[in-house]
């Protein structure tokens, strides 16, 4: 098992790279002059030119490239914000608790709302409820989120004042970035839990367990639920990921100092190195979530541990 | 050689019926799918014929009916410009129809071919191919457009590029473990026991039998490439004013809502509706692709 | 010899898998003869369906030869060996019937298409008529009323669908047919009808069979001889009558004594064997079949024995064959 | 038949699944006696309506879409269908038990062989979890699995093993009747040979009654006491195994013994029933079996056949043959 | 699930309870629009971070609200020459970390303004020689050439004094660890969401009269007034139009607002045609309904300026100048003068995605299409827009333009003067350049209103630019918060802020 994940994070690499590579290509056509981004609209030409030679900016692209490799890899230095100065790493590290806290919420509701809601209406295939559900849910998938968002804002913090609109620092801050990010997850974690779990309770297994006389709660919450919740699983993780990655819409709206704004701050004030090393963490992060799913897997799935070892 | 049995169960006569119609048959017979594509049918008059059905222009201004609620004169209301709602999301309806249906075509074709080689050739090429897949699936979609749209410039166009880029690995995994099943198929290698070519093999076996869940995939990636889209246009990286869309539409709104939420009720409402559609379209040609495959 | 239509020489089949090479088809020499039908029997995961898939090169073997004899002259021709064009004209020689009568259709043509395919891209026929004719006649060979032609596979029943997949095969005029498993999806009713189309379509054609399966009662049927694979290798071949009469090899023994007879009243010995088939992955240099073999003895753990004519027209692989044939 | 020793006894069962083309008529008023000790084999070919009817028998018919329409199912004097579903719990298991078809897609994935077979003591059996641990570890060794390998996934075995597990399974409670859908089907022949040898070994052991679902004549005629065979949703023909091999009357099981390629005989052309098996949707009026039917007479096409005992505990549901049979003419 | 649902609303309320009992007036807490950038003062040149550093820093002068200066870090002043100023330190005074403020630390914290670190602010800084000590109390700045609107911009943000020993020691941290002898001291600062400043209370003036103070960055309008409604902020800016009726209508709120010296404008690209024509930049001023731009978007906020110095600047002739009319028939005769056809002219206008801007653009865009003016928008990301001006590739372009400093020079300076790096007109002009650099070298009195005086009506005369907006700062102020006063230049200070319940 070890070795496995070994040879996960060896197989990172080569990924990793690539997405440094896409994103430096990306950058450097993108218009726009970092040095005149940094020192501002009042910079006098000279010091643009001393910023440039001192960044590098005037080498040649590949060598940028290579010099940001070799300090990132050799040296643990993705470079600092050009903005705010700080080293990125230490600017990511400060946004990214918002992020998984956002994330997190977000999924536990969808986990919470999603699985329940999938299996009752697995169960009951056809009946009202599950007509309903699978109606909200394919609601909660168009919904674009940045509008349910103004939507809860609207009633939940200006008519009803319930909740506050914005930051996220107190609990009841969190509530409802978090429940507009789930929509989406809530929907899909129905869907996916419902189709999972029909095509489980009529496996030839649950047949023999019902045959055996065993309770059909038991049936259904022990026998069928641990092999529907597999590819949950995997929705899960990747719906995580996604999340982690993804809010960017949500945080927007809602105020929150996550990665997805300061990504999209960065990608607006040419912040190059914030960039650079906000898409490597989220790429990082979003391998880790996967190799993470892969081996909770591998512990649902004692025909998947197999296969690892 | 007898043909007794034919005798006995006369009940299997049939006339040719295209299998097109058969899918729209059975289509037909989720409600569900026939709202998604009677709003979609909708939408796409309004896009080809807004100038004809829209009662103002997107974009003639009208200083003196600002913010105007829902009335007679203007069904939805006016926004900051006293521009007619509905007239905007009218014509918005060609510019995220445009959107979707181009990104997803970007997309499709540039994914699915990388799909389909990677699954047929499989090897080096295909190994080249999916790790740069990799890469590109672990950045986000939105992080990817919003940078993509970033380095080009926001337009129309771009605009398309960016999303549909973005929605490349998608279909390039799509088409490729499509590609890869059908290829273990036992019909492929009768076909080539019976002497097909390669090139026979993928355009008559391989590309009509992945086609249903490539076509699943579009219908709901339309769907994704006009939110996506909107998505842009919200943070102020979609179409450029005054041209109507509906995400820039309601980002422009978003400051009003608490005087005049219909600014951004009806375009959110415009969205939700079309990618509801879609996406039960997607999930209705899905029942209906299927049973061909598994029964 | 120099009757053999089909000569196989030392057939070899690996397969690259995780765990090691996969031995599937582990050096194998028979031959067929020009009319006659081969039959194929073994258990699953023993390498006739690959083997067969190997006769007509829809797979690469890994070494050997597959010597087809020539029409015009006494020579052989390697099919292991042939190239992409040379196969191409063999496509019309060699045929195979699959198992799976729904997965070997595709199922977005219809049967009209399906019966078409091999008659288009050999290009048999530039006049749409005489195509036309040609497969409204096939279809009724093999039983398909016309007005089947333009179903789809998935409306027809297993036996129709086998009748397709049997068409096909038929439309290049073959000599030569891989029959894989052609039965074993069906019930026995279904299952007799479509044997008696094949007896009957070899009378009428003159069709050189290999007929694969793993039901010993339906190879003994239809076929002349009868080889018997285990693990990859061939462990028995001999004429039917022969083959059941005699077995000499303990694994055709337990094999023959399995089958369960729908008749009362049978006195048979039956010879159950322990444990399972093992797995065809770095085979042990021996016996294969020493591992469950109660006769097994140290030479047949340390030496594999050749396949050899034990008695005229009988070969078996086994140290003691010979004092089998009392027993 | 002494009717003390009936233990079960299926009366006029008719069951159907509502499918989007119609109702599929999976099983039409069908009449089955078994008794205690007795084993019966029940033939047929796919479609024909056995694994409905033994799924009906532990009332285990995935409803939607099917239903039990009308019968009754008699088990020790008393209703099955008139149960209910938790007294039914306490019947499956441990009255009745079900061996399936495969024993690839019958075990739980995930869940290790001791436990599963576990899960069934524990139910049935006033024992303790570790007790039920042990005793399952037992079952594996009866039937032929070493005690080691009692804490592995179903995904570690072959076959043939998985197929003893559920043997296992189906024993652990002790029943006093078991179903047997098919249980050699997926498996090799020399594979089969085992397993039904451990089936045959068992059953004398537990003395239980069996219901084996085959379609091969030669497991039954191995097997079995009683044999029945079924065509279209209804048993044509039933008699002790010895009275229906030699003398077979019905019709269609005439044609399905020859249908079978013989093993020690050469025959140039297999004997075939024409056509195919009837659309259950659209079942054909009278006798099911009329339109394949050689000596088919009007009366075949307009009222169904009743069950006649052409011998002494052989049954047919052909009139026709039944009375060339009692008048001893050739059955060609 | 039950129990769960339980344990659930239980913790939302215990959480909301807890959250309310935490807000006792000992703390303000401020929802400004944006995060700071940095909290060192040279590291920037824009208002959230400048508000930031006020609390934290000093200048050596002081701004009062009417523009006149006072006392700061340094007790008094002389003038040695025109360009050298001696200026006497205020003694005892510490910073955060308890070491005493001295001459090294003022020398250091200008003289820095001159190295790379201080690119964002060099315009204020360029003229600066070098700082003198004379002792640890006294220092003379010296200038390299005589500029009169130096002085005044020492009230700036830049001329914040820090820490030297701090500053060295942490190298390129400093932004995130800032030490200054202001009012509050750095505590927290969670980046995009709130920075959290304590009272300093061995400050050498006046102490805060609140423990805390905690500013939120807010972006979004609507969100930062329902936060002040709720009571979440005390005080809220910048407030949008849109947001000024609901503050004035709520009873617990007071609104403020100020005109203040910030232009917004449509600058042409002088150097390309037809625009090098002056009577086409002329024609299409008079094609601009610019009042009525400025009511549709901003609804009776601010004004559309006449002049480019701001009326609440020194020397400004605004209210002088007529007010702007369209006039189609002039344009039209313009046009004609010039040999142009409208509606062969195509322009792209290019915007960043502020609201505001693209508002007014759109209005622009469908007044010049009445004379047949085709003329597209284009609205681009910050960075790229910028990167674009630089280019001079443009057309016409919406900016804005405001004043830190209260002198009319860096009012046309940064945007006219043929070198600056802010000069996206590609205005070229002696004569200008000249006037100028007369104002500049000029004290404060007639001869010198005289100059901008003239320079405005050249400047309008010469039409670079069309003025679209005068902007107003605003803040929605919670009516327990006392002693709070907007700011002209947006810097708004709380060191005389309390609570009265």
């Amino acid at each position: 098992m070890l070795k496995y994940i070994l040879r996960r994070i060896l197989m990172l690499i080569p990924v990793l790279l690539g997405v440094a590579f896409c994103v430096f290509t990306l950058l450097y056509f993108t218009p726009g002059d970092p040095a005149r981004m940094v020192l501002g609209d009042l910079a006098t030409d000279e010091a643009i030119k001393e910023f440039r030679d001192k960044e590098g900016l005037n080498d040649p692209f590949l060598v940028q490239f290579g010099n940001y490799v070799y300090k990132a890899v050799f040296k643990g230095d993705i470079g600092r914000s050009y903005s705010s100065k700080r080293p990125v790493m230490q600017e990511i590290l400060t946004a990214f608790p918002y992020t998984l806290k956002l994330s997190a919420f977000a999924m536990i509701i969808a986990i919470i709302i999603g699985i329940p809601c999938g299996i009752i209406s697995a169960i009951k295939q056809y009946s009202w409820f599950d007509t309903i559900t699978m109606i909200f849910a394919m609601i909660g998938l168009s919904m674009p989120v940045f509008w349910l968002g103004l939507l809860l804002i609207l009633f939940f913090a200006v008519r009803l004042r319930w909740l506050p609109s914005s930051g996220f620092s107190t609990f009841k801050a969190m509530i409802l970035p978090s429940v507009a990010l789930a929509a989406q997850s809530i929907s899909m974690v129905t869907r996916m839990t419902r189709s999972s779990m029909l095509e489980v309770i009529r496996a030839d297994y649950i047949r023999t367990a019902r045959a055996k006389g065993q309770k059909e709660s038991i049936v259904i919450g022990v026998h069928a639920l641990r092999n529907a919740l597999i590819p949950v699983v995997t929705l899960c993780g990747l719906q995580f990921g996604q999340l982690l990655s993804g809010a960017i819409l949500t945080e927007s709206i809602f105020a929150v100092p996550g990665v997805g704004r300061l990504m999209v701050n960065a990608i607006m004030s040419r912040d190059y190195p914030m960039v650079q090393g906000g898409v490597l963490f989220i790429a990082i992060t979003f391998s880790i979530v996967n190799l993470l799913v892969d081996l909770l897997y591998a512990y649902i799935d004692p025909r998947i541990k197999a296969e690892l070892k | 050689m007898t043909t007794t049995d034919e005798k006995i169960i006369p009940e299997l006569v049939r006339k040719r019926r295209s299998p097109l119609f058969e899918v729209f048959l059975r289509l037909s017979k989720s409600p569900l799918a026939m709202f998604g594509l009677a709003i979609i049918f909708i939408l796409v008059f309004c896009a080809v014929f807004a100038e004809a059905i829209s009662p103002y222009s997107p974009i003639k201004q009208d200083l003196m009916h600002m913010f105007e609620t829902p009335s007679s004169a203007h069904w939805l209301g006016t926004d900051e410009f006293g521009r007619d709602i509905l007239s905007r999301l009218i014509y918005g309806a060609r510019v995220s129809l445009q959107v979707g249906f181009i990104a997803v075509g970007i997309a499709l074709i540039t994914g699915g071919m990388l799909g389909a080689v990677s699954g047929y050739y499989s090897g080096w090429l295909d190994n080249c191919i999916m790790r740069v897949m990799d890469v590109l699936l672990s950045i986000p979609q939105t992080l990817l457009a919003i940078a993509i749209v970033a380095a080009l410039g926001p337009s129309l166009m771009n605009l398309m590029i960016a999303v549909g880029i973005s929605a490349v690995p998608t279909y390039a995994r799509i088409v490729r473990g499509s590609v890869l099943s059908i290829r273990s198929m036992e019909f492929i290698e009768a076909a080539r026991a019976a002497g097909s070519s390669d090139l026979r093999i993928i355009l008559k076996h391989i590309i009509p039998n992945s086609m249903a869940p490539i076509i699943v995939q579009s219908t709901l990636g339309v769907a994704s490439a006009i939110l996506n889209a909107a998505g842009l246009s919200f943070i102020g990286l979609g179409i450029q004013p005054p041209n109507p869309e509906w995400g820039a539409m309601l980002s422009g709104g978003r400051q009003y809502i608490r005087d005049f939420p219909h600014m951004t009720l009806y375009p959110g409402l415009a969205i939700m509706l079309t990618i509801l559609a879609l996406n039960f379209l997607g999930d209705g040609l899905r029942d209906a692709l299927d049973p061909k495959l598994k029964r | 010899m120099s009757g053999a239509y089909i000569r196989v020489e030392n057939l070899k089949k690996y397969f690259a898998t995780k765990r090691g090479m996969l031995h599937a088809v582990d050096d194998v020499s028979f031959e067929i003869k020009k009319g006659e039908t081969l039959g194929l029997v073994g258990e699953s995961g023993c390498g006739k369906s690959t083997l067969g898939r190997c006769l007509i090169r829809l797979l690469d073997s890994t070494s050997g030869k597959v010597l087809l004899k020539n029409n015009d002259d006494d020579g052989y021709f390697d099919i292991t060996k042939a190239s992409a064009h040379e196969m191409k004209v063999l496509r019309k020689r060699v045929q195979i019937v699959f198992q799976d009568p729904y997965s070997c259709l595709n199922p977005r043509l219809s049967v009209w298409e399906l019966i078409a395919e091999p008659l288009i891209v050999n290009n048999i026929y530039g006049n749409k008529n005489e195509m036309r004719k040609h497969i409204r006649s096939l279809m009724d060979t093999v039983g398909l009323a016309e007005r089947l032609e333009n179903s789809y596979p998935h409306e027809l029943d297993g036996g129709r669908r086998q009748r397709i997949g049997i068409a096909r095969s038929l439309a290049l005029n073959p000599e030569f047919i891989v029959l894989d498993e052609p039965v074993s999806a069906l019930d026995v009713c279904i299952q007799a009808q479509i044997l008696n189309l094949l007896n009957s379509l070899q009378k009428e054609f003159k069709y050189t069979y290999v007929f694969i399966s793993h039901n010993l009662s339906v190879v003994r049927h239809v076929s002349d001889r009868i080889a018997v694979m285990y693990l990859g290798q061939i462990v028995e071949l001999a004429e039917y009558k022969d083959l059941f009469k005699t077995p000499l090899h303990p694994y055709t023994q337990a094999l023959l004594s399995a089958i369960p007879l729908a008749k009362l009243d049978v006195k048979r010995e039956r010879i159950i064997l322990e444990g399972d088939v093992p797995s065809p992955i770095e085979p042990p240099n021996a016996c294969r079949f020493a591992g469950r073999c109660r006769y097994a003895e140290d030479i047949c753990r340390n030496t594999p024995p050749a396949l050899r004519e034990i008695l005229p027209g009988h070969f078996a692989a086994c140290h003691h064959a010979k004092e089998n044939i009392n027993q | 038949m002494n009717d003390t020793d009936t233990m079960l006894d299926i009366k006029n069962l008719t069951i159907h699944y509502e499918a989007e083309g119609g109702t599929v008529h999976a099983v039409e008023g069908l009449n089955l006696t078994l008794g205690r000790g007795e084993s019966l084999g029940f033939v047929g070919e796919t479609g024909a309506g056995k694994t409905t009817t033994a799924l009906g028998i532990m009332r285990l018919i995935p409803n939607p879409p099917g239903k039990i329409k009308s019968g009754e199912i008699i088990f020790n004097g008393e209703n099955l269908l008139s149960k209910s579903e938790s007294e039914m719990r306490k019947i499956r298991g441990a009255k009745i038990a079900m061996i399936f078809q495969d024993p690839m897609t019958s075990l739980n994935p995930v869940i290790t062989v001791d436990k599963q077979i576990a899960e069934m003591i524990s139910l049935h059996k006033n024992v303790s979890k570790s007790e039920a641990l042990k005793l399952a570890g037992d079952m594996l060794e009866l039937v032929g699995i070493r005690r080691e390998r009692m804490h592995d996934y179903p995904h570690q075995f072959s076959g043939g093993m998985k197929q003893r597990v559920v043997i296992a399974i189906a024993l652990a409670c002790d029943p006093e009747l078991l179903i047997a859908d098919e249980p050699t089907t997926a498996l090799d022949v020399t594979i089969q040979a085992q397993v039904l040898e451990l089936m045959k070994e068992l059953k004398q052991k537990f003395s239980a009654s069996m219901i084996l679902i085959t379609h091969d004549l030669g497991i039954v005629a191995d097997i079995c006491d009683k044999v029945a065979i079924m065509y279209a949703g209804r048993v044509v023909e039933y008699a002790d195994k010895r009275s229906l091999y030699t003398n077979p009357v019905h019709p269609y099981t005439r044609g399905l013994f020859r249908s079978v390629p013989d093993i020690e005989e050469d025959v140039d052309e297999l004997p075939v029933i024409p056509g195919l098996m009837p659309d259950p949707v659209n079942l054909p009026s009278g006798c099911a079996f009329h339109p394949r039917c050689s000596m088919a007479v009007d009366e075949c096409r307009n009222s169904r056949p009743k069950m006649i005992e052409a011998e002494e505990g052989h049954f047919a549901a052909c009139p026709v043959c039944v009375k060339k049979f009692m008048n001893g003419e050739a059955l060609s | 699930m039950k129990k769960f649902y339980s344990v659930f609303i239980a913790l939302v309320f215990v959480l909301s309870v807890a959250g309310a009992s935490l807000a006792a007036k000992d703390t303000l807490i401020v929802a400004d629009q944006y995060d700071p950038t940095t909290l060192d003062p040279i590291g920037h040149n824009d208002y959230p971070t400048s508000r930031a550093c006020s609390h934290i820093y000093d200048t050596l002068i002081f701004l009062n609200p009417d523009g006149t200066l006072r006392p700061g870090l340094a007790e008094k002043w002389e003038f040695i020459t025109d360009k050298d100023y001696k200026m006497y330190l205020r003694k005892g005074v510490k910073f955060h970390n308890g070491d005493e403020m001295t001459a090294a630390d003022v020398k250091f914290s200008l003289e820095r303004a001159n190295t790379p670190a201080g690119s964002h602010i060099h315009t204020y800084s360029q003229d600066l020689d070098n700082v003198e000590i004379i002792d640890d109390y006294t220092v003379i700045i010296h200038l390299k050439k005589v500029n009169y609107p130096f002085f005044s911009s020492l009230v700036h943000s830049w001329g914040n004094i820090v820490c030297k020993k701090v500053v060295e020691a942490a190298g390129d941290d400093y932004g995130m660890n800032p030490v200054g002898t202001g009012p509050f001291k750095f505590k927290e600062w969670a980046k995009g969401d709130h920075y959290t400043f304590e009272r300093f209370d061995d400050y050498w003036g006046n102490k805060a009269k609140f423990k805390t103070l905690i500013v939120r960055s807010i972006p979004e309008p609507t969100n930062r007034t329902i936060e002040l409604e709720t009571g979440a902020v005390d005080i809220a800016y910048p407030v949008t139009t849109i947001e000024i009726a609901r503050i004035q209508e709520n009873s617990e709120l007071e609104l403020q607002r100020k005109v203040i010296p910030s232009t917004t404008y449509m600058g042409f690209n002088v150097n390309k045609a037809p625009f090098s024509d002056v009577r086409v930049r002329q024609a299409i001023s008079a094609l601009l309904d610019t009042v009525n731009i400025q009511r549709a978007v901003f609804r009776g906020v601010g004004q559309t300026p006449r002049s480019l110095i701001p009326e609440v600047t020194k020397y400004s002739i605004n209210n002088e100048l007529p007010v702007h009319v369209r006039d189609v028939e002039a344009a039209k005769k313009l046009f004609a003068e010039a040999g142009v056809d409208p509606s062969k002219i195509k322009i792209i206008i290019r915007s960043n995605e502020r609201k505001e801007r693209i508002d007014m653009a759109t209005i622009i865009q469908a007044q010049l299409a009445e004379v047949g003016i085709h003329s597209e928008i284009m609205q681009q990301e910050w960075g790229a827009y910028l990167s674009d001006l630089q280019k001079k590739t443009h057309d016409v372009f919406l900016l804005g333009w405001g004043l830190s400093v209260p002198d009319p020079d860096y009012a046309v300076s940064g945007l006219l003067e043929s070198n600056a790096g802010t000069n996206y007109t590609g205005f070229n002009d002696p004569k200008l350049d000249e006037m100028l650099a007369k104002g500049r070298s000029l004290p404060d009195g007639e001869e010198r209103a005289k100059v901008y005086r003239d320079m405005q009506l050249y400047i309008n005369e010469q039409c670079p630019m069309v003025y679209l907006h005068n902007d107003e700062a605003i803040a929605g102020v919670r009516k327990i918060v006392k002693g709070f006063e907007v700011d002209p230049f947006e810097v708004h200070s709380f060191r005389n802020v309390y609570f009265e319940e």
